[in-house]
């Protein structure tokens, strides 16, 4: 009969009305300012820096290779190499950012900068409250706002973090026993300082061999 | 009184000049409309209630819409501006027009009406009284009208009626 | 001076909070002569501007929260203690917005068409009656009167939609027209049941016609007749389409038309547009709580202490919630079934409704015992054979079957 | 207020509708100068029931009444008609109606 759903449908919407007010489990809505749905651990939106360490700036991993400045479709990504080298975690000297900018307003959160970064330096973060009164300046985060410690990163995205720390400590080790064998043998080979210059020499190939094993686990 | 009375037939004179004189139709219908209203208002003036509402929701409601729509399904939307008349006929109808305003004017102001009739104090006939009027005494009338009115409505749908069908159209849907 | 004046102005409220006769009696002799006609007529109209414009904030703000709860949300909630100051806040915002002009729009018609729609619709509200002694305006005519100013608003739409030279514009207002016209018949039709009975177009003598109760408890309002029954959901249906309102929104279907007529207002014009809108809705709310729901009349014997206004605005609200409710519940219709329902179903349905009407009128003189379940019976049943007959020929025309794709697998 | 102001101002209308009428070469317009034309009249029948003892009581009115929907009634058929001959000829100008012209 004509109005019969129309019925059945007005009974649902007055369920809905008066449930909302005594069933929690109607009312879903958080109310976003007070409340907040903790992030999920596989959010993600821009990138940031990732530092060591108690000092952000001395901690940066990055190594200004500008892999990521290249990568990065959008082209948001602007890097200046310093001329100062400091050393990174396993104590090798490297090159640092004097500039590294990203405009989150250009940035399209693809991630790419992330899958190509040897060095675990960008990782993708989860703060989305980027909004501000200056349209401009504001949203190009500076290498000072985009570096945050490893233990933001480890609340943030804990599994992932934690991986990335194996592998750099175990890069480390291997990078430290290596250099303990090579004592070693340098110790060995005191006498003669021909050999311990050869020595010294087959450091370069063990570090160009850790971008492929950075790499092929972030996949 | 008297400056009810000027102020209403002020309007309702102007807004028909505008109406007959503009060159925009919808303008012309908005007008109207207006000059109908100010109508509707001497009627309430002159204490016909019943008269001028049915004027406001007749006129108003219905006659100002049918004619706007009419403009409309013409005149293609915008393109609503109307030519004028060649000035000769333009002479010759101003010149008949005023021919019988002066002839009336005449009329009305020789004949014994013009000299003093008050306003003839008829109470204020209630709906009911005519109603009473309409169901009786006027009872052919009524049924007249709503006769031609009936017969008005199923003329104006078969005169409006698209002319063909097309055979896409009428065929039925899968 | 003051002392007379102070002293009038609390014999006035006195009077209109006990619902005794003469309120403004009270007030206006205490005044000089030349200010009574202006003070009188200030009395009249300032209330009606006043209780329904704020009645008109506060139904934004219950609309919305109501809506909200209805689809399990929360609603406005953050200006001020829940959100009751969102009103002013959306007002604030109204006022304080640029009043564009499209520049091809016709001016001087772009600025009537919201006058134009706000002054008739405040003028419906003269002839209802808030009160046993509440009435503005006291027309033998009255009924006749609000529709009269209800039909001049649609010219008033035609105006906006034309003037802003915009397709949504022009297709919202003629959309907006032939609705209002084809469900001004069936809410004429279904009224014209109540003027039959009580044998007048004055809405007080109409509320005046429904005192009493049968049985002692049960109220004389007309909707618990089978006629009046039938005819307040036709009413009701026709002024939804009428007020424009959800299911019947489709002059500004958002989806479609952006706003309808409303697309190129803004500001304080387009406040004035929605403004009226409300008002509209409020109005017919209130000539249908006048007609079939028995007016200020209190429900139950012994409530008659609680000063009659507040029934009816009471039964107000009541309606407005019920239409927030259904636009909550049903979505919006297509133009040809809205033209058909007007047509084929509520038009037909209103015309027997008044045949149901007069054979109620004529089985009065019935006496035998029972009579009067006899006559509720027989009227319910003689609106509702045709209103199921009618209902399938509407509803059961067209049986839905599996749709075949012929290209799509 | 005296009946020939009402009756002066009502031939007055009733002048201007007929000069709409006689000038005006679209029939849209051609036919609201007839309602403009009607509409005087009828404000006639009302000076008259109202200023007119010997009138009877209630026949000015009665007739307002029929005018109106008489007339409701022609501007119906006469939109109809206008639209009608619109599809057929693309015009609604009066001057191009001249079929029977010889």
């Amino acid at each position: 009969m004509l109005g019969e759903g129309i019925i059945k449908g007005m009974a649902e919407t007055a369920r809905n009305f008066l449930g909302s007010y005594h069933d929690a489990a109607r009312l879903t809505t958080v109310e976003f300012p007070e409340d907040k749905i903790p992030a999920k651990e596989s959010a993600r939106n821009f990138p940031f820096l990732v530092h060591d360490g108690e000092d952000a700036m001395q901690g940066l991993r990055c190594v200004a290779c500008q892999i990521c400045e290249k990568e990065c479709p959008p082209k948001c990504i602007f890097i200046i190499k310093d001329t100062n080298k400091k050393p990174d975690y396993v104590g090798k000297l490297q090159f640092q950012p004097k500039v590294f900018d990203i405009d989150v307003s250009v940035c399209m959160s693809c991630q790419i900068c992330v899958e190509v970064c040897p060095f675990d330096a960008i990782k993708m973060d989860t703060d989305f409250e980027l909004g501000g009164s200056d349209r401009f300046g504001g949203l190009l985060l500076n290498k000072r706002r985009l570096a945050k410690p490893n233990s933001y990163y480890h609340t943030i995205h804990p599994t992932e973090a934690a991986e990335v720390d194996g592998r750099l400590a175990a890069e480390k080790a291997k990078v430290e026993a290596k250099a303990k064998a090579d004592a070693e043998a340098k110790a060995k080979a005191a006498a003669a300082a021909a050999a311990a210059k050869a020595a010294a020499q087959t450091t370069p190939p063990v570090v160009a061999s850790t971008p492929a094993a950075v790499v092929t686990p972030a996949k | 009184m008297e400056i009810p009375f000027a102020i209403l037939t002020a309007l309702t004179l102007v807004s028909a000049l505008a109406a007959m004189s503009l060159r925009n139709l919808v303008h012309c219908a908005l007008c109207l409309a207006l000059t109908l209203a100010g109508l509707a208002a001497l009627y309430l003036q002159l204490g016909a209630q019943f008269a001028g509402f049915a004027q406001i929701l007749v006129y108003v409601g219905a006659v100002a819409i049918l004619v706007v729509f009419a403009i409309l399904l013409t005149n293609r939307g915008d393109q609503a501006a109307a030519t004028r008349a060649p000035a000769r006929s333009w002479v010759t109808g101003a010149g008949i027009a005023v021919a019988v305003f002066a002839v009336l004017a005449r009329v009305i102001l020789t004949s014994s009406l013009a000299t003093g009739h008050p306003m003839v104090d008829r109470g204020s006939p209630t709906v009911k009284d005519l109603g009473m009027q309409l169901m009786t005494q006027y009872v052919l009338p009524l049924e007249v009208i709503g006769l031609l009115l009936t017969a008005a409505t199923l003329g104006a749908v078969i005169i409006a009626l698209p002319e063909k069908k097309t055979p896409a159209a009428a065929a039925p849907n899968h | 001076m003051i002392a007379d004046l102070l002293n009038g102005i609390g014999l006035l409220l006195w009077r209109v909070v006990s619902d005794q006769p003469d309120a403004k009696g009270a007030l206006l002799p205490v005044l000089p002569a030349v200010l009574q006609p202006v003070v009188s007529a200030v009395l009249s109209v300032a209330p009606i501007i006043g209780v329904f414009a704020s009645l008109f904030a506060l139904t934004t703000l219950l609309e919305r929260k109501g809506l909200g709860r209805i689809q399990n949300r929360l609603g406005p909630n953050r200006v001020g203690p829940f959100g009751i100051l969102q009103p002013a806040a959306d007002g604030l915002k109204m006022l304080t917005k640029e009043d564009i002009i499209p520049r091809s729009a016709d001016k001087v018609v772009h600025f009537l068409a919201p006058v134009c729609l706000a002054v008739p619709t405040l003028l419906a509200f003269a002839v209802l009656p808030y009160g046993r002694n509440l009435v503005p305006l006291d027309l033998d005519a009255g009924l006749l009167f609000f529709f009269a100013v209800g039909a001049s608003t649609e010219l008033s739409i035609f105006m906006a939609g034309w003037s802003s030279r915009n397709k949504y514009s022009l297709l919202g207002a003629m959309r907006a027209i032939a609705q209002m016209i084809s469900y001004e018949i069936p809410l004429i039709v279904s009224s014209v049941t109540v003027v039959m009975m009580t044998g007048t177009l004055s809405p007080m003598h109409i509320v005046e016609h429904q005192a009493g109760f049968i049985w002692g408890f049960i109220p004389h309002w007309y909707v618990l007749t089978p006629w009046g029954f039938a005819g307040f959901v036709i009413f009701t249906i026709a002024s939804l389409a009428e007020s424009n309102r959800s299911p019947f929104d489709l002059p500004e279907a958002e989806s479609e038309l952006i706003a309808g007529h409303l697309t190129e207002y803004s500001g304080f014009k387009y406040a004035l547009f929605f403004l009226a809108e409300y008002l509209g809705m409020f109005a017919i709310s209130g000539l249908g709580v006048t007609l079939f729901l028995g007016g200020w009349h209190a429900p139950l014997p012994g409530l008659e202490w609680i000063p009659s206004f507040v029934w009816f605005f009471g039964k107000l609200v009541s309606m407005v919630f019920l239409f927030i409710w259904i636009r909550g519940t049903v979505p919006r219709l297509r133009v040809d079934q809205l033209l058909n329902l007007a047509w084929k179903f509520l038009l037909p349905l209103a015309l027997i409704n008044l045949v149901v009407a007069a054979v109620w009128h004529f089985t009065a003189v019935w006496t035998f015992p029972g009579a009067l379940v006899v006559r509720w019976l027989l009227g319910a049943a003689l609106i509702g054979g045709p209103y199921v007959l009618l209902g399938s020929a509407l509803s059961g025309a067209k049986k839905n079957t599996l749709r075949v794709y012929r290209y799509a697998t | 207020m005296q009946l020939h102001h009402y009756l002066l101002f009502s031939a007055l209308l009733f002048a201007v509708g007929l000069a709409g009428a006689l000038t005006r070469r679209n029939a849209i317009l051609v036919l609201i100068g007839v309602e403009l034309m009607l509409n005087a009249a009828n404000l006639n029948f009302i000076a008259f029931w109202r200023f007119l003892p010997e009138a009877p009581a209630m026949h000015g009115l009665l007739f307002v009444l029929f005018t109106i929907a008489v007339a409701a009634a022609e501007a119906a058929v006469g939109l109809a008609l206008i639209i009608a001959i619109y599809r057929h000829y693309r015009s609604t100008q009066v001057d191009d109606l001249r079929s029977l012209h010889g």
